[in-house]
C-alpha cells in the first residue's frame, strides 16, 4: 500500500504526457488528456471500450501523432518521430491481437527483437564470418536468458504460427523484452487468457518490472489484475481522463464507479 | 476554332474510344478480384479463347484437326458448313462457361483459402496452358472475325466538323472510329446490365455479398463454388465481348491474349474492386497516354503509351494506394 | 539433381535420333507458335517443301539425300541458341535462323563453329561485307536495299523528284524495325525529302495516335516496317483514315497475305520483295506432285504458293543451289558446313541457274565473293491487287542506291570488327 | 535411420546457427558442389553447357534476386526483365568503353549499377502494396526497355539497337565471345552463382534478413521495434536488383553472346523468373535454383523427348509443352503451394522420423 508511494518519491518522470488531443477527422478519439509515468512503475491505463486507451499506446509509440499536447520522455520533448525512432529511444510494446512475424521461429522473431542493439554494417553481414557473426552470437546469448526466463526453451525452433495462442503472447513479450526497453507498453497482455496463463503472464510482467527495472504501462480490462499488479492507474472514459491515483484512490473515485456502471452523465 | 484546338479534342476523344477498349479488358479482371479475390491473369488469354472459338464456330472449323491430321496421317480441317452469328455467339457463350465449371472444379476448388499470390500464378498457370489449347484447337493461323460490326472513321462526322477550324488553316474534319463508337455502347450496356443484375438479381446480391465477406456469405448459406463458376462465366461473358471488339480491330490471332497488359494500368488506376473504376480508369489512361503521345510523344521520340500508362497510374497510385475507388485501406493497431 | 538424370535421359533419346546415313542437313529455325506464327508457319513448310521434293524428284543433292530437321524457336533468342546447339550437332550444313535477334547472337557462334548463316531479306544488314562477316550471306536484298528502293519506286512515280516531299516511316519498334533509318535519312538528306519516325510498340494492337498523327500530317509517301499483327492494323488503320493505299509502301515482311484487308480496301498497297510471285512455275509441278498429293507436305498444304512458302522455298533453293555449287568445287558429294560456306561465297544464281531449278526469272541474279556476300540488292515492287486478291509484281528487280548503302553498310561493318577486334580478310 | 539428427549436439550457438545443423545434409552439400565444380566440366557438351548448364545458373542467380524481394521481403514485383537488361547493357557499355577492365569487376560493376536503379524503382513500393505494387513494377519494366531501345548512346549507335559483347578472358582463359569453352563459361557463371547464393544466406541470416522477414509478415510490428521500412524495403531492392543485374549481365554477355533489349528482356522474362521463385519456394535459397531448373530443364526435356523422342511435328509439340508447364504449374501449386523446397523440407521431416513415425 505505501510501497507504491515510496517508489514515487524516489523516482522522476520517464514519460509525461500534456493535453494531448487527437482526433480522426473530426472524430475526437483523445481529449485534452495528461498523466506522467515514474521511472520503474507500473502504470495501467483501464476504462470501458472505446475509451481510447489503444490511441493513447499509439501516441506514446509515435503511430499516432496527437495535433495538440506536448510529450516528453527521458527529460527530452519528443517532436514528430516516426515509431522507429522511438524504438530506438527505449519504448517496446506488444499488440492487443498478436502481432508476431508468423513466417519466422520463436528464436527469430525474439532476435528481430534486438534490431535495435545489432549495428554491423551491410557488408559486414553479407562477409558473416568475423563481426557480424560474433554480433550474431552475443546477441543470440542475451535472447537465450529472456528464452530461460520465460521458459520457452522448448519452442525454440518452432515457427510461431503453430504456437497456442498463450504461448503467442509469451514470445510477444519476449520479443519486447529484448529490445531492453526502458519503457515497456502492453496492450491488453491478458487478453483471452485462461486463469493459469494469467497468472504466469503476471508473474512476467512483475519479474520483469523489478529484475529489469523495465518501466511498464499496460492496458487491461480484468480489475482485479490491475489492482493488483498496478502501482498506479489512469482511467479513460470517451477520450477524456475521469481518474488518477494509486488502485485504492481509483476504486473507490465515483466518477470511475459510475463510468463503469454506466450511469448516465 | 484553331486546327490545333480541334486536334487536341479529336486526340481526347479518340482517347476515350480506346479507354473503352481497355475496359472492357479491365471489366473481366474486376469481376473475378472482387468476387474470389483472385488477380486472374488469364483474362487475356481467355479473350482471345474466346475469340477463337467464336470464329472457329462461324466458320465450321473442325476443332483439333491439325493434331487429328497428325496422328491419323487424315486431312481435315472444316466441317464445310457456316454457323449464323448469332448462333454461334450463343455457342461460343456455352463454351466459356463449361470452362468456368472446369476452372471452377480443377483449379479453384483445390486452393480455396490460398494466399493471393498462389492464386496468382495458378491463373498464369492457367493462361499457358490456354495458349497452347487454344492453338492446338483452333490452329495459330490469323483468322478475319467478321460479325457484322462497321469499321473505318465516321464520313458523316468528318464532313460536318469539316468547317470548324478557321480560314485558311489544314483541317479534314473531326476522326472517330465506327468501331470505337460501337464499342463505347457495348461497354455502356455491359456496364448497365451488370449494374443490374448485381443489384436486382438474388444472385447478384449474392455475388456482393461474397464480395464482401466469404464467411459471412457461406453463413448465410451461399455456395461459394456456384458464385464462382458464374462469376467466371461472367468474366468468360465479358471476355468474349472484349475478344471481338479487339479482334474485329486486328484478326484473332496469338496477340490478342496480350491486350491483358493493357488493362493493368487501368486496373490499377480504378481499384482491382471497382467495375465503375475499371471504366473511369479505362478512360482516364485511354485519354492520358493518347495526349502524352501527341503532345510530348515526337519530342522524345513516340511509343511512349505502354509505359507512359503504367507511370500515370503509379504517379495516381501514390498519392490514392487503394486506386480510384478501390476500398480504403486502413492500418489498425 | 534428379531432373538433370531426366535431362541427359531426353538428350541420350534425342542423341539417337541423330541421322546415321551420309545426309546434307538443312536445319529449319522455325516458329509456328507465339506472335508471329502466322507469318512462321508458311516459310517454314516453304523450306521443308522443297528439300522433300529434292528428295523424292532427284534422290536429294548430287545423290545424296537432304534432311530438314526442325526446331521451334518461337522467335526467342534464348530458345534459339538451344535449338543451334542442338542442331548443330547433327552436322547442319547451314543455319536460316528467320530472326533478326537469333541471328545477331548466331553470327559470332556460326563464326567460330565454321558454319554459313543465309539471312535472306533480315538478320545483319552489314553482313553483307563479306570480309568482316566471313560466315554470314544475305543476297540477293536486305533492309536498306528494301528501303532504298522503295524511295527510288516512290521518286520514279513521283516523276523524278520528291524534294520537299514528307515521307513517313512507320516501323516496329525493334532492332528489325530500326534497321533502315539510317538510310532513309541518308537518302533524305541526298534527296531532300522530309522523313518521319513513327514508332510502333510489339505488338502494335493499339496505333489510334501513330494513324491520327499521319492523319493530320499527310505524309505524301508510307513506308511500313512491320510484322505480325502490326501489319494488319496498320494497314485496317490506313484504310480507316481513307490514306491512298497506292502511296503506301511495305518492306517484304510486310507484303504477304496476312498483310491484307479483305475485298478492296487494301486495293494498291505496294510492297517491295526479293523474289517473284505467284504459282505459275515449273517447280509447282513437282512440289504437287512429289510432296503435296504424296501427303509429305510439312503444312497442311494450304500454304503452297504464298508469299512467305515462296520466300521459305527461295532460301531453300539458294542453300541446296549453293550446296551443289560446294559439291562441285571441293569434288565431293558429302560435303562439310565449312564447303558449303564456300558453296555459299562462289554461288552464282544465274537465270540459267534459276530455270534449271523450276523457278525461272524468280528472283534477280546474284553471284557470291569473298567481299560481297550480298548480291546486288536488287528488290522489285509488288501490289496487292483486291479484285484478284493476289499479289502482283508491277516493278522488276532493280538496284538500289549502292553508293549510299555500300558507305553505311562498311562504316557498321566496320564498327563491328573494332568493336571485336576482327581482322578483316584481304579480298 | 541413416538421416537424423540425434546424438548431433550443438556446443556453441554458433555451430547451432550454421547453414546445416545436420551432418548428413552438410556433407550433401560439399559433395554436390565437388560434383558441380569437379564431375560435371567432364562431361559438359557444348549443348550441355548453353542449353542447359549456362541458362540454369544465370536464371537461377535471378531467381535468387527475385526471391530476396518477393520471398523474404513480401514485395511482388513484376520488374525483372527490365532490371535485367540494365545489368546487360551496363555490361556491354563498360566492356566496349574499358576493353582493358576484367570481366569480374564489369559484372559486379553491372549489379551495383542496377541495385542503384532498383533502389530509385523501389521507391513506390513505401507507398503501394500487393497486386497495386506488382503492377507498379511493370512501370519501370515497359519504361526501362523502351529507354534502352530508344536511346541510341546505351547501344553505341548500332543500326538495329542490338549488342553483342565482345571476347574477354579471365587469367587468359576465355570466358566471353564465340570462342569461349564450354567448360570455362560454365565454371565462371558456377563461381558467380555459388558465390552469390552463399551471400544471399548470410544476408537473410541476420539483421538485415530479419528486417526484411518482419516487414514482410507485419509491418507495423517491424517498425515499431525499430526497423525503419523505407531502409528496409528500399535495401531489399537495391540487392534483389544487385542479383538480377548481374543475371542479366551474365545471360548478355556469357549465355546469349548478344541481345536486344525487347526481345530478349521482355515482359515473359519477368514472369518466368516470378514462376521459378513461387514453384521453388517462395524465401529459399535452395528453393530458387530448384525453381531455375525447373523452369529451364523442362521445355527443353518436353523438347527432346516429344520432338527429338517421339517425333511429333515441332509446332505440335510446342503447344504441348505449353499446355504442360501450364498444367504442371497448376498441379505443384495444388499440391504444395509453398513450392519444391517445401516438399523437400517435408520429405526430410519424414526421414528423420523414419523409420519410426510415430
Amino acid at each position: 500500500m505505501n510501497e507504491p508511494l515510496q517508489k514515487m518519491e524516489a523516482a522522476s518522470k520517464l514519460l509525461e504526457l500534456k493535453n494531448i488531443d487527437l482526433s480522426f477527422g473530426g472524430v475526437k478519439a483523445i481529449s485534452n488528456i495528461s498523466f506522467d509515468v515514474l521511472e520503474g512503475e507500473v502504470r495501467a491505463i483501464i476504462g470501458p471500450n472505446g475509451a481510447g486507451k489503444s490511441s493513447m499506446l499509439n501516441v506514446i509509440n509515435g503511430f499516432y501523432h496527437p495535433q495538440q499536447g506536448e510529450i516528453w520522455f527521458d527529460g527530452k520533448q519528443r517532436h514528430s518521430m516516426k515509431p522507429y525512432q522511438i524504438a530506438y529511444q527505449g519504448i517496446a510494446r506488444t499488440f492487443q491481437n498478436i502481432a508476431l512475424f508468423k513466417g519466422m521461429s520463436v528464436l527469430d522473431n525474439i532476435m528481430t527483437g534486438r534490431f535495435t542493439h545489432m549495428h554491423k554494417n551491410v557488408l559486414w553481414q553479407a562477409l558473416w564470418k568475423g563481426p557480424a557473426e560474433k554480433e550474431e552470437i552475443e546477441n543470440r546469448e542475451f535472447v537465450e536468458h529472456i528464452i530461460d526466463f520465460l521458459e520457452i526453451q522448448a519452442i525454440r525452433k518452432t515457427p510461431v504460427g503453430r504456437l497456442p495462442y498463450g504461448l503467442q503472447k509469451r514470445v510477444e513479450l519476449g520479443r519486447a523484452l529484448a529490445a531492453q526497453p526502458k519503457m515497456l507498453l502492453l496492450d491488453e497482455p491478458m487478453a483471452g487468457m485462461n486463469v493459469e496463463e494469467k497468472e504466469d503472464m503476471c508473474r512476467f510482467i512483475l519479474d520483469v518490472n523489478d529484475t529489469f527495472g523495465t518501466t511498464i504501462v499496460l492496458i487491461e480490462h480484468d480489475m482485479g489484475v490491475v489492482m493488483d499488479i498496478a502501482d498506479r492507474v489512469v482511467v479513460l472514459d470517451y477520450g477524456r481522463k475521469i481518474g488518477d491515483g494509486t488502485p485504492d484512490v481509483v476504486r473507490n473515485d465515483q466518477t470511475v464507479i459510475d463510468a463503469y456502471l454506466g450511469v448516465s452523465h | 476554332m484553331s486546327a490545333d484546338f480541334l486536334y487536341t479534342i479529336e486526340v481526347i476523344l479518340n482517347g476515350l474510344m480506346a479507354g473503352v477498349m481497355y475496359s472492357l479488358v479491365a471489366l473481366g479482371f474486376v469481376l473475378i478480384f472482387k468476387a474470389s479475390g483472385i488477380f486472374n491473369y488469364a483474362q487475356g488469354v481467355m479473350a482471345l479463347f474466346a475469340a477463337l472459338t467464336l470464329v472457329g464456330i462461324q466458320t465450321g472449323q473442325i476443332p483439333f484437326s491439325h493434331l487429328i491430321n497428325a496422328i491419323f496421317g487424315t486431312n481435315i480441317h472444316h466441317f464445310g458448313w457456316q454457323v449464323p452469328t448469332v448462333l454461334a455467339i450463343a455457342l461460343t457463350v456455352g463454351v466459356m462457361v463449361v470452362f468456368a465449371i472446369i476452372v471452377e472444379r480443377y483449379i479453384l476448388h483445390h486452393l480455396v483459402n490460398q494466399e493471393p499470390i498462389i492464386l496468382f500464378m495458378a491463373t498464369i498457370g492457367l493462361a499457358y496452358f490456354m495458349e497452347g489449347f487454344g492453338d492446338i484447337m483452333w490452329g495459330s493461323d490469323i483468322k478475319t472475325l467478321d460479325v457484322g460490326l462497321p469499321s473505318g472513321g465516321s464520313r458523316w462526322l468528318e464532313d460536318y466538323t469539316l468547317g470548324w477550324a478557321a480560314e485558311g488553316e489544314q483541317y479534314y474534319g473531326m476522326y472517330l472510329d465506327k468501331l470505337d463508337m460501337v464499342a463505347s455502347l457495348v461497354a455502356i450496356v455491359l456496364v448497365v446490365s451488370l449494374t443490374i443484375f448485381s443489384q436486382y438479381t438474388t444472385t447478384g446480391r449474392a455475388l456482393r455479398a461474397v464480395a464482401d465477406d466469404h464467411q459471412a456469405a457461406l453463413s448465410v448459406g451461399i455456395s461459394l463454388r456456384t458464385i464462382w463458376v458464374i462469376v467466371w462465366s461472367i468474366a468468360g461473358f465479358v471476355a468474349l465481348v472484349a475478344g471481338i471488339m479487339w479482334g474485329a480491330k486486328s484478326g484473332v490471332q496469338f496477340s490478342l491474349s496480350l491486350i491483358a497488359l493493357k488493362a493493368l494500368p487501368v486496373l490499377m488506376l480504378g481499384g482491382f474492386t471497382s467495375i465503375p473504376g475499371a471504366i473511369v480508369g479505362g478512360l482516364i489512361i485511354g485519354v492520358g497516354e493518347k495526349l502524352f503521345e501527341y503532345a510530348i510523344g515526337p519530342m522524345i521520340g513516340g511509343a511512349t503509351e505502354n509505359w507512359f500508362a503504367y507511370v500515370l497510374a503509379l504517379m495516381f497510385l501514390v498519392f490514392r494506394p487503394q486506386g480510384l475507388f478501390g476500398e480504403k485501406i486502413i492500418e489498425r493497431v | 539433381m534428379k531432373l538433370t538424370q531426366l535431362a541427359t535421359i531426353a538428350l541420350t533419346t534425342l542423341a539417337i535420333s541423330v541421322p546415321v546415313a551420309a545426309e546434307l542437313v538443312f536445319p529449319s529455325l522455325s516458329y509456328r507458335t507465339g506472335p508471329y506464327a502466322a507469318g512462321g508457319t508458311p516459310y517454314a513448310d516453304g523450306w521443308a517443301d522443297y528439300f522433300t521434293m529434292l528428295n523424292k524428284r532427284d534422290g536429294g543433292i548430287g545423290g545424296v539425300m537432304t534432311s530438314v530437321p526442325e526446331c521451334e524457336t518461337g522467335y526467342n533468342t534464348a530458345k534459339g541458341v538451344e535449338c543451334y546447339e542442338s542442331l548443330k550437332g547433327d552436322g547442319a550444313l547451314v543455319f536460316n535462323p528467320l530472326s533478326t535477334g537469333i541471328t545477331y547472337q548466331l553470327i559470332p557462334k556460326a563464326t567460330a563453329d565454321d558454319i554459313p548463316l543465309l539471312t535472306q531479306g533480315y538478320g545483319r544488314t552489314s553482313g553483307a561485307n563479306g570480309a568482316i562477316f566471313s560466315h554470314v550471306f544475305n543476297f540477293p536484298a536486305n533492309y536498306w536495299a528494301g528501303a532504298s528502293r522503295i524511295i527510288n519506286r516512290i521518286k520514279q512515280e513521283a516523276g523524278g523528284e520528291i524534294a520537299g516531299k514528307n515521307i513517313a516511316l512507320v516501323y516496329h519498334n525493334s532492332g528489325y524495325g530500326k534497321e533502315p533509318i539510317p538510310t532513309l535519312k541518308a537518302l533524305a538528306e541526298k534527296h531532300g525529302f522530309e522523313l518521319t519516325l513513327i514508332p510502333v510498340d510489339h505488338p502494335g494492337q493499339e496505333q489510334k495516335s501513330q494513324w491520327l498523327q499521319i492523319r493530320r500530317e499527310r505524309p505524301d509517301n508510307i513506308i511500313l516496317y512491320g510484322w505480325g499483327v502490326m501489319n494488319q492494323v496498320a494497314l485496317q488503320e490506313a484504310a480507316n483514315i481513307r490514306y491512298p493505299m497506292d502511296q503506301m509502301f511495305g518492306i517484304w515482311w510486310s507484303g504477304t497475305e496476312n498483310d491484307k484487308l479483305d475485298g478492296m480496301a487494301s486495293h494498291g498497297y505496294k510492297a517491295a520483295t526479293f523474289h517473284n510471285v505467284g504459282t505459275d512455275y515449273p517447280v509447282y509441278a513437282d512440289i504437287n506432285k512429289h510432296v503435296v498429293d504424296a501427303g509429305l507436305a510439312a503444312g497442311d498444304g494450304s500454304n503452297v504458293g504464298s508469299v512467305l512458302y515462296n520466300r521459305g522455298m527461295y532460301a531453300a533453293m539458294t542453300a541446296a543451289t549453293a550446296a551443289a555449287t560446294a559439291q562441285d568445287m571441293h569434288g565431293t558429294a558429302d560435303i562439310t558446313s565449312g564447303m558449303m560456306r564456300d558453296g555459299l561465297e562462289n554461288i552464282n544464281m544465274s537465270d540459267a541457274v534459276m530455270a534449271a531449278a523450276g523457278l525461272p526469272k524468280f528472283g534477280p541474279e546474284f553471284a557470291g565473293s569473298c567481299d560481297n556476300h550480298g548480291g546486288t540488292g536488287q528488290v522489285g515492287i509488288q501490289q496487292w491487287d483486291g479484285k484478284e486478291q493476289a499479289w502482283k509484281l508491277i516493278g522488276g528487280f532493280e538496284a538500289p542506291d549502292m553508293k549510299v548503302i555500300g558507305g553505311l553498310i562498311k562504316a557498321d561493318s566496320e564498327a563491328y570488327a573494332a568493336e571485336n577486334n576482327i581482322t578483316p580478310r584481304d579480298c | 535411420m541413416f538421416y537424423r539428427e540425434s546424438g548431433d549436439f550443438k556446443k556453441t550457438y554458433q555451430k547451432d546457427s550454421q547453414t546445416f545443423p545436420i551432418k548428413f545434409d552438410r556433407m550433401r552439400y560439399y559433395f554436390v558442389l565437388a560434383v558441380a565444380f569437379l564431375v560435371i566440366p567432364m562431361f559438359l557438351t557444348d549443348y550441355m553447357a548453353n542449353a542447359v548448364m549456362i541458362p540454369f545458373l544465370v536464371w537461377a542467380i535471378a531467381a535468387l534476386g527475385l526471391n530476396i524481394l518477393v520471398g523474404y521481403t513480401g514485395q511482388l514485383s513484376l520488374g525483372t526483365g527490365g532490371f535485367m537488361a540494365v545489368g546487360a547493357y551496363a555490361t556491354y557499355k563498360l566492356m566496349t568503353a574499358f576493353p582493358g577492365m576484367d570481366m569480374v569487376s564489369i559484372i559486379l560493376l553491372s549489379g551495383l549499377i542496377t541495385a542503384a536503379v532498383g533502389a530509385l524503382f523501389g521507391l513506390p513500393s513505401l507507398r503501394i502494396k500487393g497486386f497495386y505494387l506488382a503492377v507498379a513494377t511493370l512501370a519501370s519494366q515497359f519504361f526501362l526497355v523502351w529507354l534502352l531501345n530508344k536511346v541510341p548512346w546505351f547501344y553505341n549507335y548500332s543500326a538495329s539497337g542490338q549488342i553483342s559483347a565482345p571476347q574477354r578472358e579471365m587469367f587468359g582463359v576465355i570466358i566471353t565471345g564465340p570462342h569461349a569453352t564450354p567448360v570455362a563459361a560454365y565454371i565462371f557463371c558456377l563461381v558467380f552463382a555459388v558465390g552469390l547464393a552463399w551471400l544471399a544466406r548470410n544476408l537473410t541470416r541476420g539483421r538485415l534478413g530479419r528486417s526484411w522477414m518482419a516487414i514482410r509478415d507485419m509491418d507495423i510490428a517491424a517498425e515499431i521495434i525499430g526497423v525503419n521500412p523505407l531502409m528496409a524495403k528500399l535495401s531489399a531492392f537495391a540487392v534483389s536488383s544487385f542479383f538480377i543485374g548481374i543475371a542479366g549481365s551474365l545471360f548478355f554477355s556469357v549465355y546469349l553472346g548478344a541481345a536486344e533489349v525487347t526481345e530478349a528482356f521482355g515482359i515473359t522474362v519477368s514472369f518466368a523468373v516470378l514462376f521459378m521463385v513461387i514453384i521453388g519456394g517462395l524465401g529459399s535459397i535452395f528453393g530458387s535454383f530448384v525453381g531455375a531448373a525447373f523452369m529451364v530443364l523442362m521445355p527443353v526435356l518436353l523438347k527432346n523427348v516429344l520432338v527429338g523422342g517421339m517425333g511429333w511435328p515441332t509446332d505440335l509439340a510446342a503447344h504441348f509443352e505449353y499446355i504442360i508447364v501450364g498444367g504442371l504449374i497448376i498441379i505443384f501449386l495444388i499440391v504444395e503451394p509453398h513450392g519444391l523446397a517445401q516438399m523437400a523440407r517435408v520429405l526430410k521431416e519424414k526421414l528423420r522420423l523414419w523409420p519410426f513415425p510415430h
